[in-house]
């Protein structure tokens, strides 16, 4: 029961926002934000319960059912926190901007799927939320116009062509076992045959592959992150491209079921080996051409591929250690791309809406909080220790080596060297440098941008010191899975071969740092020197002038550059192209002659003559 | 089985002009054509051999040897239907004429594709 | 029947003369002749109601009614004759 | 090349058309409905004309589709060739005074003849349709012969939803006689009098009068100049 | 006391003869016909549900005279007729109000008349008679304004020239058929056709395919379709789009089904028919620049899918393409009425002197916060189109692909690749609606402000929704219509003596 008032809450929120719009924007966003946090609360509360199979709605005669379990509960906790977040965030950021009654009904709207995604225990509702989730996501990404509308009319297609596959396959699941409830679905599929469940799987994976921007399917993804408002950004890489994840988890590990899914043998190799190479893809590449970008949300997009590619090798992999690790690394990436979208949100706030990473620095002094908020947010993509993604990148790398696959191992540890170059790149052309002339006189963000990022900020380290606190929630998703329970404490993770204790190496952090601190205080070997004497080499150059943030790596880009084209996406341009030219071809059909469409008349009747004489079935 | 010879070349010969000829005006009597055909196809089918017309003008008439009314009742309607098409089409095709000046429908394809 | 032969072949004679004439006004008399052939011919085949509408519409109206199209537009087929 | 590719799908269907007709003997009684029609008929509507029976009785319904349809055709001409202006009121060059007196001769009594087609719907060949179409040719006759005539339009639109009204209300009162539509609820009379066979007559006359006005109006319609 | 289901044309009939004497009040005609066959229809619903009514004309016995088979597969169509004629008329009350407005309003009482009669029918010429009064209506009001409008005159031309042949495809089917059997009613043809093993049954059966087939816009014979659609007045294009060409596909499976009990053959014809339909319409739509034109388009692909769900031939397949007309006529008809309103204001706004149909999609840019109900209506209608739950498009869709994975095998194959035409859909649809709602565009000084014209959006958005959320509602009637198509004998045994 609560479960359905928690969903009517959350989708009849966000019309009732729409309608306060109507009366006073201050009302409408003040509800907006206790809607959001009321359903972070009320998520909260359910923590540990489980009910399976609650039915609250009846469609074509088959009962539609919601349940809340360990793994439906992580995600939905996640979500509403972020949404929550997110809707204060917007609240200064979004100022002025038109439409917002739009704005924040499809934010609570987005938010209000989600939840049902992760809620839903059949099909058909999945597949509702999923969809519902699709067009308000689309009609998000398109709403700062320009730009954003191919964006988000590439999202749309993409989307639309895995839910396409994914409605076939849950309607092939439902014809075949004549049940839509997935714990039915899982019972009934032991006894299906290979073929068929590589097939359903395919249509799955197509599905989630696309949502979660795995390698040839990323490319909807960069552009739509960039064009959408920031604080829609922060959710969209925080959560909703990893309901992409969420599918995976549910469709491999509860209706599939871990057993079937390493089972399956399609001959040349496991099918789950697949995808992990596609994750290993999926890290290298999209890191080092997040290295290219200058458009700061642009760079964290690529990013935001990049790091998937970890959750779907920890999760692909099969084990406890790389399930949990890819379950947390789900977690600690939204943690930390969330805080990252919402400095550069702050900072795009302040600065008129430029992002060119090249035009940009010195923010540091201006704008403290979003730069620790970035600093931490960096570290913890890199995996820094005491950082949240420490333990997740930690738990990943010790499954693939303690599994003896270096490949793979190499790769994840190629992805990490990449993000550093490429996030160092971010800081630094934020925050760091010379601050451009016109930015002299620049604010501090406002409050509700500084309150989601100071609480992100603190969760990165709060997971980050005690790991146990989400790794005991996923310890309980794993074990509902089938595996193997870990070993696991508040301050880390027990293995077969190491310990991983937080603690520890908080303590040697801690006491290296205070050390290095002491020493440049008690040296005080640094002073700071105007710009003009060092770094033009004498020679005077205007301050401002000459910014030493742009084209940052450029010896570096002129290396790799010719290698990092995004093929994907220039196929998909290809294929788009090759539509294109085909449907004009087929629309000269309809040629606008008369005696044409008389022959064309004629041409059936003779054509349908043709087949039935030679059809014996009367 | 001339009659439906007949009709059937009356037929073919309207779907021919409907299809390959240019003149809006000539393809509307290819539509006429068409027309007739079809009504001399439903005539001969309920025409009996020796049969009269299906008037009782005098009780006496055997009514066995009477041909179908039927299809004379369909074609009535059926010519009707033609005069009302007929004239319709040929209302369009002034129409078409006073906006395009041509009668070619090799030129009237504003709307195509 | 001979009388049906020769109306038929001259009925068919009649609508494939539709198709070559150039000028629609001898069109629209060569249907006209089609429809009085049908006329005549559902007189033959015992359908003397449909051979009256057939006259009084097919043969009279529905070739007035052409004809003030023909007079409304352009004569020949050809256009470039006025 | 069209021509070409016509002909080789004309001649495909006329293949079609040819097999089916082989299964359609020419000239040989195969109808159980005609011929119950034949036999039943007069006993059943009181007409001597089984065509007339059939297409106002027994087929009445089809009979109101295809009032309609005229019905439609001539509304629809008009809102073609509705031009929202006022008829211009051309010069007209006066016909010759034979052609003219002549037409004036032949209307009266084409006109009459067209009643008398229509009146007789049920007894001889012909009915309103027929009736209908050869009135209109007398006011076609007018139209050429004498220019300068028209017919109002106003009346002639009167005319014709008059007259549909009077079939569906028929229809409509047999009904609520009968239970049936279009049920002949009038008495039969005695086969071949003029009054006889119920609602048969009185719809035909309903019929020819609606055709007639339908048609004149088209001429009209067509007739008219129009810039 | 039973109402007698011949009012359903009788009345409609009446009031269009009524109609051209009535002046200025005859806009208020064809709202007035449309509710009454609408609450007559829903009356009868109950009744027909139990078991069909046999409706004889003329008082003889069937086949003896035209019966009225009204089961509930026509008074489905009737109720569906009448309220989407009802909703469309009240729109038209305000938006049809320059020159030729009485002949426009009985013609479209004709139109609806004329779609009753061919659905109610038990006799196949009394079908043809009605589907007559259909297409000339519809020729009619395609050129509707004729002297102030090239296209929709050009447009009519060719739509008139493929209806005839159509016409005459389906007259000489009829007459085939009655030199077979000798007898017109359907039920006893259907019965004839059983008993037969006639090799040449096919041909007829062609002809009829074909003839119908030119109003039911299956490909190639649509090519009239995206013309007429796009050029007439908008309550028109929806009225076609919504009814007009539903009708065509119920004659033609009237016709496959009952008539001539579906044979395998043709099934996978209509199939495949159906799937070419669904993708050339959908990728012609791709292309377009004007809005009308697309949204055609995207009727023809809807119609495929259609054909597509009855070419299955099982009940399952059925029900979906019949779920489908519904989901199809609602959110077409939004769409049309929509669009139309956008072009009307346009029009006022811009040139208010010419007689404007149709326009570019860019024209439509920015009036999103200028006219933001028609502008929900749209997006609606156009979500629904696509498949987007919770709109009742979703559940259509839902059941068309099940009930082809029912069958499995090779229509899965054929399904999927169906599928694909969605995605094409969403691409065009939703570039429009990011048209409307994020680009700027010159829209000063539009709004709207007509309460005729939005009650009618609001009536169909909601339905949308609500049918959408709680399919249930239709799926009873819906199932005795599919088993009233599949249930050959049981039509046969209607049928008195």
């Amino acid at each position: 029961m609560t479960l359905k008032i928690l969903l009517l809450t959350a989708f009849g929120g966000a019309f009732v926002t729409y309608f306060l719009g109507k009366v006073s924007s201050k009302l409408r966003n003040y509800f907006a934000v206790f809607v959001s946090l009321t359903l972070f609360v009320a998520v909260a509360c359910l923590y540990g319960k489980s009910a399976e199979n609650f039915s609250y709605f009846k469609f074509f005669g088959n009962t539609l059912v919601l349940r809340v379990n360990s793994l439906s509960w992580f995600f939905a906790a996640a979500v509403s926190a972020f949404g929550a977040l997110s809707v204060i965030f917007s609240l200064d950021y979004m100022k002025g901007k038109e439409n917002l009654d739009f704005y924040y009904m499809m934010m609570l709207l987005v938010n209000a799927a989600m939840l049902g995604i992760v809620f839903a225990a059949d099909l058909v509702s999945f597949f509702v939320f999923w969809e519902i989730m699709s067009w308000s996501t689309f009609l998000l990404i398109s709403y700062s116009g320009k730009n954003a509308l191919p964006a988000g009319i590439k999202y749309i297609v993409m989307s639309l062509i895995g839910s396409m596959a994914m409605f076939f396959g849950i309607l092939s699941i439902y014809v075949n076992f004549h049940t839509l409830i997935i714990s039915e679905i899982a019972r009934g599929i032991v006894s299906a045959s290979s073929g068929y469940k590589i097939f359903i799987l395919v249509l799955f994976g197509v599905t989630f592959g696309i949502k979660s921007a795995v390698m040839p399917l990323h490319t909807w993804l960069p552009d739509a992150y960039t064009e959408s408002p920031t604080p829609f950004s922060a959710v969209l890489s925080g959560m909703l491209t990893r309901m992409g994840v969420y599918g995976f988890l549910l469709f491999f590990y509860v209706v599939a079921g871990a057993s079937f899914f390493f089972d399956i043998d399609a001959g040349i190799s496991k099918f789950n080996y697949i995808l992990c190479w596609l994750g290993a893809i999926t890290i290298v590449i999209p890191t080092f051409i997040a290295m290219l970008q200058n458009d700061a949300k642009k760079l964290l997009a690529w990013h935001g591929i990049g790091q998937g590619g970890y959750m779907i090798l920890g999760i692909a992999f099969g084990t406890s250690l790389g399930l949990a690790g890819g379950i947390l690394h789900t977690l600690n990436y939204s943690i930390c791309i969330v805080l990252l979208f919402m400095s550069v949100g702050a900072v795009e706030y302040r600065c008129g809406g430029v992002r060119d990473l090249n035009s940009l620095g010195g923010l540091i002094k201006k704008m403290p909080v979003a730069f620790a908020g970035a600093l931490l947010g960096i570290s913890g993509l890199i995996g820094l220790p005491l950082t949240n993604s420490f333990v997740s990148k930690w738990l990943i790398y010790k499954t693939l080596i303690l599994k003896s696959h270096p490949f793979l191992a190499f790769a994840a540890l190629i992805g990490t060297w990449g993000t550093i170059l490429s996030v160092y790149k971010f800081l630094h052309n934020n925050f760091l440098g010379e601050l451009p002339e016109k930015y002299e006189n620049i604010r501090k963000s406002p409050v509700s941008m500084q309150i989601p990022i100071i609480i992100l900020s603190s969760a990165i380290l709060l997971f980050g010191i005690l790991p146990g606190i989400p790794l005991k929630v996923i310890n309980t998703i794993i074990t509902s899975f089938g595996f193997n329970s870990l070993n696991v404490n508040l301050w880390g993770i027990a293995s077969e071969t190491g310990t991983l204790n937080t603690i520890n190496i908080f303590t040697a952090i801690l006491i290296a740092g205070s050390v290095i601190w002491m020493l440049f205080r008690v040296g005080k070997k640094s002073f700071p020197v105007t710009q003009d004497d060092n770094y033009a080499a004498g020679a005077y150059v205007p301050a401002g002038k000459y910014n030493y943030t742009a084209d940052f790596y450029a010896p570096l880009f002129k290396i790799v550059k010719p290698y990092l084209m995004d093929f994907a996406d220039k196929f998909f341009g290809w294929l788009c192209r090759v539509f294109t030219g085909f449907s004009e071809g087929v629309r000269k059909i309809y040629a606008g002659d008369v005696g044409y469409y008389v022959l064309y008349i004629l041409f059936f009747a003779a054509l349908l003559f043709f087949v039935q004489s030679g059809g014996k079935s009367w | 089985m001339i009659f439906y010879i007949g009709s059937f070349a009356l037929v073919l010969t309207g779907l021919y002009i409907a299809a390959a000829k240019k003149n809006l005006i000539k393809i509307i009597m290819g539509l006429s054509l068409v027309d007739t055909g079809v009504n001399l196809f439903l005539i001969s089918i309920g025409y009996i051999k020796g049969g009269t017309a299906p008037i009782f003008s005098n009780a006496a008439i055997p009514g066995k040897t009477m041909v179908d009314p039927v299809p004379q009742a369909m074609v009535l309607t059926a010519i009707v239907i033609g005069l009302a098409v007929t004239a319709l089409a040929l209302s369009l095709v002034i129409k078409a004429y006073y906006h395009y000046g041509t009668l070619n429908v090799r030129k009237i394809k504003e709307l195509k594709w | 029947m001979a009388i049906a032969y020769i109306l038929i072949i001259l009925m068919i004679l009649c609508a494939v003369s539709v198709v070559f004439f150039k000028d629609l006004l001898n069109a629209v008399i060569a249907l006209a002749a089609v429809s009085l052939i049908a006329s005549v011919l559902f007189f033959l085949l015992q359908a003397p109601d449909v051979a009256m509408a057939e006259a009084a519409i097919g043969a009279a109206l529905t070739t007035a009614i052409f004809i003030v199209a023909v007079k409304k537009t352009k004569r020949y087929e050809n256009e470039k004759i006025s | 090349m069209r021509k070409l590719v016509s002909i080789i799908l004309l001649g495909a269907l006329a293949f079609g058309l040819v097999q089916a007709v082989k299964k359609i003997p020419f000239g040989v009684q195969k109808t159980k409905v005609g011929k119950y029609y034949v036999e039943r008929g007069i006993e059943d509507t009181g007409s001597s004309n089984i065509v007339t029976s059939v297409v106002l009785n027994y087929r009445g319904f089809d009979t109101l589709g295809e009032v309609t349809i005229l019905f439609a055709g001539a509304i629809a001409l008009g809102a073609v060739l509705f031009t929202g202006k006022k008829r211009i009121e051309r010069e007209v060059y006066p016909a010759s005074p034979i052609l003219s007196t002549a037409c004036k001769f032949l209307f009266p009594l084409i006109l009459l003849f067209g009643a008398y087609i229509f009146i007789h719907g049920h007894l001889t060949p012909g009915g309103g349709f027929q009736g209908g179409a050869i009135a209109a040719s007398a006011l076609l006759l007018i139209f050429l012969g004498c220019p300068g005539r028209k017919t109002d339009g106003r009346k002639t639109r009167l005319m014709e939803s008059l007259g549909g009204i009077i079939f569906v209300l028929a229809g409509l009162l047999g009904l609520a006689y009968g239970g049936f539509f279009l049920f002949n609820f009038l008495p039969k009379g005695t086969v071949n009098n003029l009054f006889s066979a119920g609602i048969i007559p009185v719809l035909y006359i309903v019929i020819g009068f609606k055709v007639a006005s339908e048609i004149a109006g088209i001429l009209d319609n067509l007739f008219g100049e129009t810039e | 006391m039973v109402v007698s289901p011949v009012l359903l044309i009788a009345v409609p009939l009446l009031l269009a003869f009524i109609a051209p004497l009535c002046g200025k009040a005859a806009k208020y005609i064809p709202p007035a016909g449309a509710l009454f066959n609408l609450i007559l229809s829903v009356i009868l619903i109950p009744t027909v549900l139990k078991s069909p009514m046999i409706v004889s004309i003329g008082g003889f016995p069937p086949p003896f005279c035209i019966n009225l088979f009204v089961g509930p597969l026509g008074i489905f169509f009737a109720a569906l007729i009448s309220l989407a004629g009802f909703l469309i008329s009240i729109y038209a009350l305000s938006y049809i109000r320059e020159r030729a407005v009485g002949k426009y309003h009985t013609l479209y009482l004709l139109l609806l008349t004329g779609a009753t009669g061919v659905v109610l029918t038990g006799d196949i010429f009394n079908l043809f008679v009605f589907y007559e009064i259909l297409c000339i209506s519809s020729y009619a009001l395609t050129a509707h304004n004729a002297h102030w409008h090239r296209h929709g005159t050009e447009a009519a031309v060719k739509y008139l020239i493929q209806g005839s042949v159509g016409s005459a495809f389906i007259l000489l089917a009829i007459g085939m058929l009655y030199g077979f059997f000798g007898t017109l009613n359907m039920a006893d043809l259907a019965k004839h056709i059983a008993r037969a093993h006639s090799s040449v049954l096919f041909i007829p059966l062609t002809f009829f395919i074909a003839g119908f087939g030119v109003e039911a816009a299956i490909f190639p014979l649509n090519a009239w379709l995206p013309d007429a659609h796009s050029v007439s007045p908008a309550p028109i294009s929806a009225i076609f789009s919504g009814i007009a060409i539903e009708i065509g596909v119920y004659a033609i499976m009237r016709v496959v089904f009952t008539l001539f009990g579906a044979p395998l053959s043709v099934m996978s014809v209509l199939l495949i028919v159906g799937l070419l339909t669904l993708l050339v319409g959908e990728i012609c739509a791709f292309r377009q620049n004007n809005i009308k034109r697309m949204s055609a388009y995207s009727s023809i692909g809807q119609i495929g899918l259609i054909v597509f769900a009855f070419g299955l031939a099982t009940k399952s397949g059925i029900t979906a393409g019949l779920f489908q007309i519904t989901s199809h006529a609602l959110s077409k008809i939004l769409l049309f009425l929509t669009i139309g309103y956008m072009i009307y204001s346009i029009r006022m706004k811009n040139y208010p002197d010419k007689y404007v149909t149709e326009i570019e999609i860019n024209s439509l840019n920015g009036l999103g916060k200028k006219m933001p109900l028609t502008s929900l209506g749209f997006a609606i209608a156009a979500f629904s189109l696509i498949g987007f739950p919770p709109f009742i498009g979703f559940s259509s869709k839902l059941l068309i692909v099940k009930a082809a994975l029912l069958k499995g095998g090779i229509y899965a194959v054929l399904m999927g690749i169906a599928l694909i035409a969605t995605v094409i859909e969403g691409a065009y649809f939703l570039k429009v609606v990011q048209g409307i709602y994020f680009r700027k565009g010159e829209v000063e000084g539009i709004k709207e402000n007509n309460v005729f014209i939005l009650v009618p959006f609001f009536i169909l958005a909601a339905l949308i929704i609500f049918a959408g959320i709680y399919p249930g509602i239709l799926t009873k009637i819906l199932n005795s219509s599919s088993g009233e198509l599949l249930n050959r004998i049981g039509y046969i045994g209607r049928l008195p003596g």
